[in-house]
């Protein structure tokens, strides 16, 4: 089956030259290595209808660069097809402006409400009670990559969790090997404390100061614990001078790195770079700490085209986004979890193994991106890749920053 | 029977005609964009633009806000060290370049050429060769001295000097060529009084030389502050604003919050500031400029 | 002088250039045919009314009538007139050719009218082997020919000339001046030429009008100029070296000064002879010196100051009573700084001024 | 050149008839080295190498292969020197699905530059010309609101922008991205052709105004003729401000047209694993080569054009 559905999308791609019934153009951000083989994944899915193609429409440098275009695009009314963002509160506003196509039909055919899992994935898509997205995957943000050849080469066991991690710190710069990876792009710094927070002081916390804005707990002695540990993080993530994240990845896989906090996209990186799970490297959900995921992820919108044949390709992908062969296909190359808890991956490694089990356990936390709005994301992150690279500010005076933050949040 | 005089509004009319493009320009795109940015920066549009208004909430909330403080800190920093450099060294090459010298096409072309690359290339460029492992600090340490230390792009305190590097190698060439041309347009019977008089040649320069230059420092110092207000790719490129925040420019903040922070008020807020600094520098100049003087 | 069929007629022309007045209300008529001079210092508004004829700067008030049509409003080209510039003005891409025949081809005509045209001009002004040429390949004084040229084919009643001899050496621009002041007699068209050089002036005109701050102070022939100027100014700028003065008062025929009473006979008073401070003026070419001085009904006992022979003159400054007098004389007079020397004039080529108007009494 | 030593033998004869007179005469020896010159040829050099430095370290990165560049040596000159970064660079890398490198944006980066610089020169040069020659009332007042918008951020006008060409029906279009070109090219083009135009000698226009010539025949006919230089300058700086844009073609056109820079920036920020130097080095050689080329072509006239346009006031 899938057989033939290649054959069918090379001939597609033969003839992609030729103007098309329906092309449709799909923005993302996808262009790293895992990523981009990931979605190839979905155009090769999306192409096997003869009546539609995909038109990639790649943006690299991330959302900072692709979001204005994608903005821009609908408000100037020359709408790609379909745009990647994250699901959460990123596109609340162009579906209350109505610029958003309502996919409620598609989800309704296809019975997503039944089969999405957890459900919150679906629930970020709605407004109203009408569908306007399609998840695609689950991210997960809590995990520590580790590589065994550097503790090896540090002559520690590879730890099992953070404070064995950050005990083995010292070995680790005696062996000339950098402890913690850290890219300088500012979403890294803060997600790495969000990992921290969510991990140490548990998930319950994180919801109650994002999601409740309660700043007396942002203030408080446990946040001030995990203010401790990120300054703890911050002296072994001194000195690597990466900025992407991939390159701080890169630096695990080349053993140059003791390891890295890293979402679970990480793993392409892993798996294109030929490393296995296990043999060359460690992964601990939830720092070994507690075992929680983030249900964060990637979903498709779609905005309003008025053009019947659009329409008609929008409706063809958001179909296929959540197809059990497009989940599994797309799913083991992107290292994520696929949003249906029915299909198979028999395929997937030990790490996302793990993930499928503690997704299965329903030991899930909310993504931050469901909490928080971009603007306090963007806050969050101007405070923490400061606090991250400047050892001159001290864990109290970031929290009492952080504290401002919530409680101005909305 | 004296012809009546007629309506102002159609003499020169074609002139007229032909300055609509430029009149509609100013009018709606830069008084008219300037307009409507004032306004929203006045709401709280988040993502898209919304007539909700809060006051002064935004500019508060700015200037509360480190980054900003930083932002407008490294801008200052950067564009006084710019605007004092480029014209030192790019009149200093113009002067060198004026002794009548072999080759000057050569050495004109070599000082030129980076400004025909844009600021995303050169911030590459210079990131590269800035990088401590492999750029110049590791070539130093790997010749055996090993304590050299050269890591502007790592290090906070100096990272906009860093900056600053690539963007004179960037923008002095034009500095230059403005500067050599002002200069081959001063009489050349200036530099034979001033040889007969007997005074030394710096002191022409700076006495007799720069004054008569006006016109082009005005010209070039327009050009070299345009650029220094928008400033955006360079550090994007370089350094993204970091370490941490210690390079972000006004600009790049007005950028991020309306886009990557889908906060288009704060970001409003931000550019609203920076015209205004804008209009605070170009009024009294253009008044000098056009206000005074008509030609007969 | 009443002119009954003026060829421009300028009314109350006034300009400004915000709260600046460069013309102030001034009013011109110029006959058909005559060779107008409008002379003046720098700065006087002379340009400024040439250009305002011929439409080059718009007037903020009055009226402008060129051959009896108001043409206040009008296009340049549509005046009726040929302007000559300083700076030659030639369009330095074309040949001169081509700068001959351009207004001629923007004026429509067809184009074997535009070959005779040209070809009459070029043969007038004699530069027919330069027609080919580029401006730059050519000298000032044939540049200038060019430039007229160019205003000649537009075969037009009304010549205009902005300073066109400045930027010519001295040779050239005596020579040039005798070639306009033939063109003018032969074409007879009304001409206005600016300078700021009163020989220029003095040779060309049919008429000059001095101009000082956007007003025309005289306008006369040039004998009359010379011989009768209207106020202190006028008398001070016409003649090389200047006008003599000496102050004092008048009062009943006499002019009491420091250098003794002088009785003003013969003096044509322009008005009743009032009383009160005054300038009393007289040319250094009409003082006699030596055995001729005798004969001067004014004589005066002064001392050589200093001498300037000029080779066909001889000009001596003199001194009496703190006073000094420049005093044309003969180029082969022979006098020394601080020899005795007696001067005397006739008070009927003297000129007298009111103090405090400056008008000719 | 006399020999120094006939030189002395003729002065001491000459010091034995008139010892007063005597010092040097005849032709100044002339020295090649002297310490003038070598400050003056020594600091070019010097300012030269810093200058080309970073061109060295593309072209010599862009001809390495990555275990080549792992060695560290940003500054040696590569041991085995291959062209694949540069055919990857061209026509392999890939940004998303598309592997096609630079190549097609080349063609579309093309087709957005020539009309836009033709726009924008034309829109200006009337506007200085306008501006030099025929000043009506407020024409001042626009050009200073011109001035005042060269200093305006870009980003603050995306979505103004974005609004005026959705109304007039040119998002997403070629034309539109034109028309954006030439607002933001207008100010600083506008200020070099009113300053060249003002410097011509105002007694031509005059002269063309006599002759019967109106606005358009004397911009046509008499100004545009006088004005190479200045059209050089700015075609220079249009070629490179409108080639190298990056945020005005990603925002204001889709993917089909996207120009050279989208292409680079895809291709140096998608890193695929591990960055690779050497194709990003090529991409961007590749990308900066256009606007190097004129500048390298028309350096000459720029520099005249320039002296033009900036030294009047």
């Amino acid at each position: 089956m899938t057989h033939m559905r290649n054959l069918l999308a090379a001939s597609t791609a033969l003839c992609a030259g030729a103007v098309h019934a329906a092309d449709l153009e799909v923005t993302h951000w996808w262009t790293s290595g895992g990523e981009a083989a990931a979605v190839a994944e979905l155009a090769r899915a999306l192409d096997a209808n003869p009546d539609h193609s995909w038109v990639d429409g790649a943006i690299a440098g991330g959302g900072g660069t692709a979001r204005p275009i994608v903005v821009s695009r609908i408000i100037g009314g020359d709408p790609m097809g379909a745009f990647q963002f994250n699901h959460g509160r990123q596109a609340e506003e162009l579906i209350e402006a109505g610029l958003l196509r309502d996919m409620t039909h598609v989800a309704e055919a296809e019975g997503w409400a039944d089969i999405v899992n957890p459900p919150s994935l679906l629930e970020a898509c709605t407004v109203d009670g009408r569908i306007y997205c399609a998840p695609v995957n689950i991210h997960s943000w809590q995990w520590l990559w580790l590589s065994n050849a550097a503790f090896e080469a540090a002559g520690v066991d590879v730890p099992t969790n953070w404070d064995e991690y950050t005990a083995a710190a010292d070995a680790l710069r005696a062996a000339d090997i950098q402890p913690l990876a850290l890219g300088a792009q500012p979403w890294q710094s803060s997600g790495l404390f969000n990992v921290l927070m969510a991990t140490l002081a548990g998930p319950e916390v994180l919801t109650q100061i994002y999601g409740e804005g309660d700043s007396e707990l942002a203030a408080g002695e446990e946040m001030a614990r995990v203010f401790q540990a990120a300054a703890a993080a911050r002296d072994m993530a001194r000195g690597s001078n990466v900025q992407d994240w991939n390159q701080a990845t890169n630096l695990v896989i080349t053993d140059a790195a003791g390891g890295q906090i890293m979402g679970d996209w990480a793993q392409g990186e892993f798996a294109v770079a030929g490393e296995t799970a296990g043999a060359d490297y460690t992964c601990l959900p939830g720092l070994g700490v507690r075992d929680v995921i983030s249900t964060g992820g990637d979903a498709f919108y779609f905005p309003e085209t008025g053009d019947a044949e659009i329409e008609a390709a929008q409706d063809a992908l958001a179909a296929i986004l959540l197809a059990p062969d497009t989940q599994v296909a797309f799913n083991l190359k992107k290292g994520s979890l696929p949003i249906r808890g029915d299909v198979d991956l028999a395929a997937a490694n030990d790490c996302m193994k793990k993930g499928l089990e503690i997704l299965a356990a329903g030991s899930t936390m909310p993504d931050v991106n469901m909490l928080n709005t971009e603007d306090t994301n963007n806050q969050l992150n101007d405070l923490f890749v400061q606090f991250f690279q400047d050892d001159g500010i001290t864990p109290e005076a970031a929290q009492e920053t952080f504290v401002s933050i919530v409680r101005r949040k909305d | 029977m004296a012809h009546a005089r007629p309506n102002p509004l159609f003499r020169n009319l074609m002139a007229k005609l032909a300055a609509i493009p430029m009149i509609l320009t100013a009018m709606v795109v830069f008084v008219g964009g300037t307009a409507w940015t004032v306004t929203y920066s006045f709401t709280n549009s988040k993502l898209l633009p919304r007539e909700k208004f809060v006051g002064l909430q935004q500019y508060e909330r700015l200037w509360e806000t480190e980054r900003w403080m930083v932002s407008i800190e490294n801008l200052m920093i950067y564009g006084i060290c710019s605007m004092v450099l480029s014209l030192l060294i790019g009149f200093v090459l113009a002067a060198l370049m004026d002794q009548k010298i072999r080759f000057e096409n050569t050495f004109r072309t070599i000082i030129l050429y980076p400004f025909a690359l844009s600021f995303i290339v050169t911030g590459l460029v210079w990131q590269w060769i800035l990088n401590p492992e492999f750029g110049i600090q590791g070539i130093v340490r790997g010749m055996g001295w090993v304590g050299f230390t050269f890591d502007p792009l790592y290090n906070a305190q100096i990272v906009i000097f860093g900056i600053l590097i690539a963007g004179l190698w960037q923008g002095t060439g034009l500095v230059m060529v403005l500067m050599l041309a002002g200069l081959r347009g001063i009489d050349q019977e200036i530099w034979k009084a001033a040889r007969v008089d007997g005074i030394p040649m710096w002191k022409t320069y700076l006495f007799i030389v720069i004054p008569m230059m006006r016109p082009v420092f005005i010209t070039t110092l327009v050009i070299i502050a345009s650029g220094i207000v928008k400033l955006y790719d360079l550090v994007v490129a370089q350094t993204s604003g970091g370490p941490g925040i210690a390079s972000e420019v006004p600009a790049k903040y007005v950028y991020d919050y309306m886009f990557s922070g889908q906060n288009l008020g704060q970001g409003f807020a931000a550019s609203t500031m920076m015209l205004l600094a804008v209009l605070i520098v170009v009024i009294p100049w253009a008044y000098l400029e056009f206000g005074g003087k008509k030609r007969v | 002088m009443h002119i009954t069929d003026p060829s421009i007629s300028i009314r109350n022309l006034k300009l400004s250039f915000g709260a600046v007045e460069v013309l102030k209300d001034l009013d011109l008529d110029v006959a058909q045919g005559e060779f107008v001079v409008l002379l003046g210092s720098s700065g006087c508004g002379k340009s400024t009314l040439l250009n305002c004829i011929a439409g080059l700067l718009d007037v903020s008030d009055g009226q402008i009538f060129i051959g009896g049509r108001n043409v206040t409003w009008e296009e340049p080209s549509r005046r009726g007139i040929g302007m000559v510039f300083q700076s030659y003005a030639l369009y330095p891409q074309m040949t001169v050719e081509a700068n001959l025949s351009f207004g001629l081809k923007n004026a429509g005509l067809p184009r074997d009218e535009i070959a005779r045209k040209v070809a009459e001009a070029a043969r007038i002004l004699q530069i027919e082997p330069l027609l080919k040429r580029k401006p730059a390949a050519l000298s000032g004084g044939q540049r200038q020919r060019v430039a007229i040229g160019r205003a000649l084919v537009r075969d037009v009643d009304v010549f205009l000339f902005d300073e066109p001899l400045s930027n010519l050496d001295a040779k050239l621009r005596a020579g040039l001046r005798v070639e306009i002041k033939q063109l003018h007699q032969t074409l007879s068209n009304t001409m206005i030429y600016v300078t700021h050089d009163q020989v220029e002036a003095m040779t060309l005109a049919d008429r000059i009008a001095i101009m000082k701050g956007g007003q025309v102070l005289q306008f006369d022939t040039p004998h009359e100029i010379y011989a009768r100027p209207s106020c202190l100014y006028v008398a001070e700028f016409i003649g090389s070296p200047s006008m003599n003065f000496i102050d004092g008062a008048v009062a009943e025929g006499i002019f009491a000064a420091p250098v003794g009473d002088i009785a003003l006979e013969g003096y044509d008073f322009a008005g009743p002879p009032g009383t009160g401070p005054a300038r009393l003026g007289i040319r250094p070419e009409h003082i006699a010196s030596g055995p001729e001085a005798e004969a001067m009904p004014v004589r005066l006992e002064t001392v050589v100051e200093l001498v300037e022979p000029l080779g066909s003159d001889t000009l001596v400054r003199v001194g009496v009573q703190g006073q000094s007098l420049w005093v044309r004389m003969d180029g082969q007079a022979v006098v020394q700084p601080g020899q005795a020397l007696q001067v005397g004039f006739a008070p009927a080529r003297a000129h007298l001024f009111d103090k405090a108007t400056e008008a000719r009494l | 050149m006399s020999e120094p030593a006939s030189l002395s033998a003729t002065a001491a004869g000459a010091d034995a008839v008139a010892p007063a007179l005597s010092g040097p005469r005849g032709p100044r020896p002339r020295k090649r080295l002297s310490r003038a010159n070598i400050i003056v040829y020594g600091t070019l050099i010097v300012v030269s190498l810093y200058y080309l430095l970073p061109l060295y370290v593309m072209v010599v990165t862009s001809l390495k292969g990555m275990p080549e560049i792992r060695l560290g040596n940003i500054f040696a000159p590569p041991m085995e020197i291959t062209f694949e970064p540069w055919v990857k660079a061209w026509s392999e890398a890939c940004t998303g699905l598309n592997c096609d490198g630079l190549s097609r944006g080349f063609w579309n980066s093309v087709r957005i530059t020539v009309p836009s610089v033709v726009l924008s020169i034309a829109i200006a040069s009337v506007n200085g010309y306008a501006l030099a020659n025929w000043r009506f009332k407020g024409a001042d007042v626009f050009f200073t609101i011109l001035i005042f918008g060269a200093f305006i951020p870009y980003q603050v006008m995306l979505y103004p922008i974005v609004i005026l060409l959705r109304e007039m029906g040119l998002y997403g279009t070629l034309g539109g991205l034109v028309i954006v070109h030439s607002i933001f090219g207008m100010p600083i083009l506008t200020l070099l052709f009113r300053n060249y135009f003002t410097s011509l000698p105002e007694e031509l226009f005059k002269a063309a105004r006599v002759d019967g010539a109106g606005f358009w025949g004397i911009y046509f006919r008499i100004m545009l003729p006088m004005s190479l230089p200045i059209f050089v300058v700015a075609m220079i700086l249009q070629v490179t401000g409108i080639w190298n844009d990056f945020l005005f073609g990603v925002v204001y056109t889709k993917p089909d047209i996207y120009p050279m820079t989208v292409q680079l920036n895809n291709i140096v920020n998608s890193v695929q694993g591990v960055k690779e130097y050497n194709v990003n080095m090529a991409a961007t050689l590749l990308t900066g080569l256009v606007p190097l080329v004129i500048y390298f072509v028309s350096g000459k006239l720029f520099v005249r054009g320039i002296a033009a346009g900036a030294v009047k006031g």
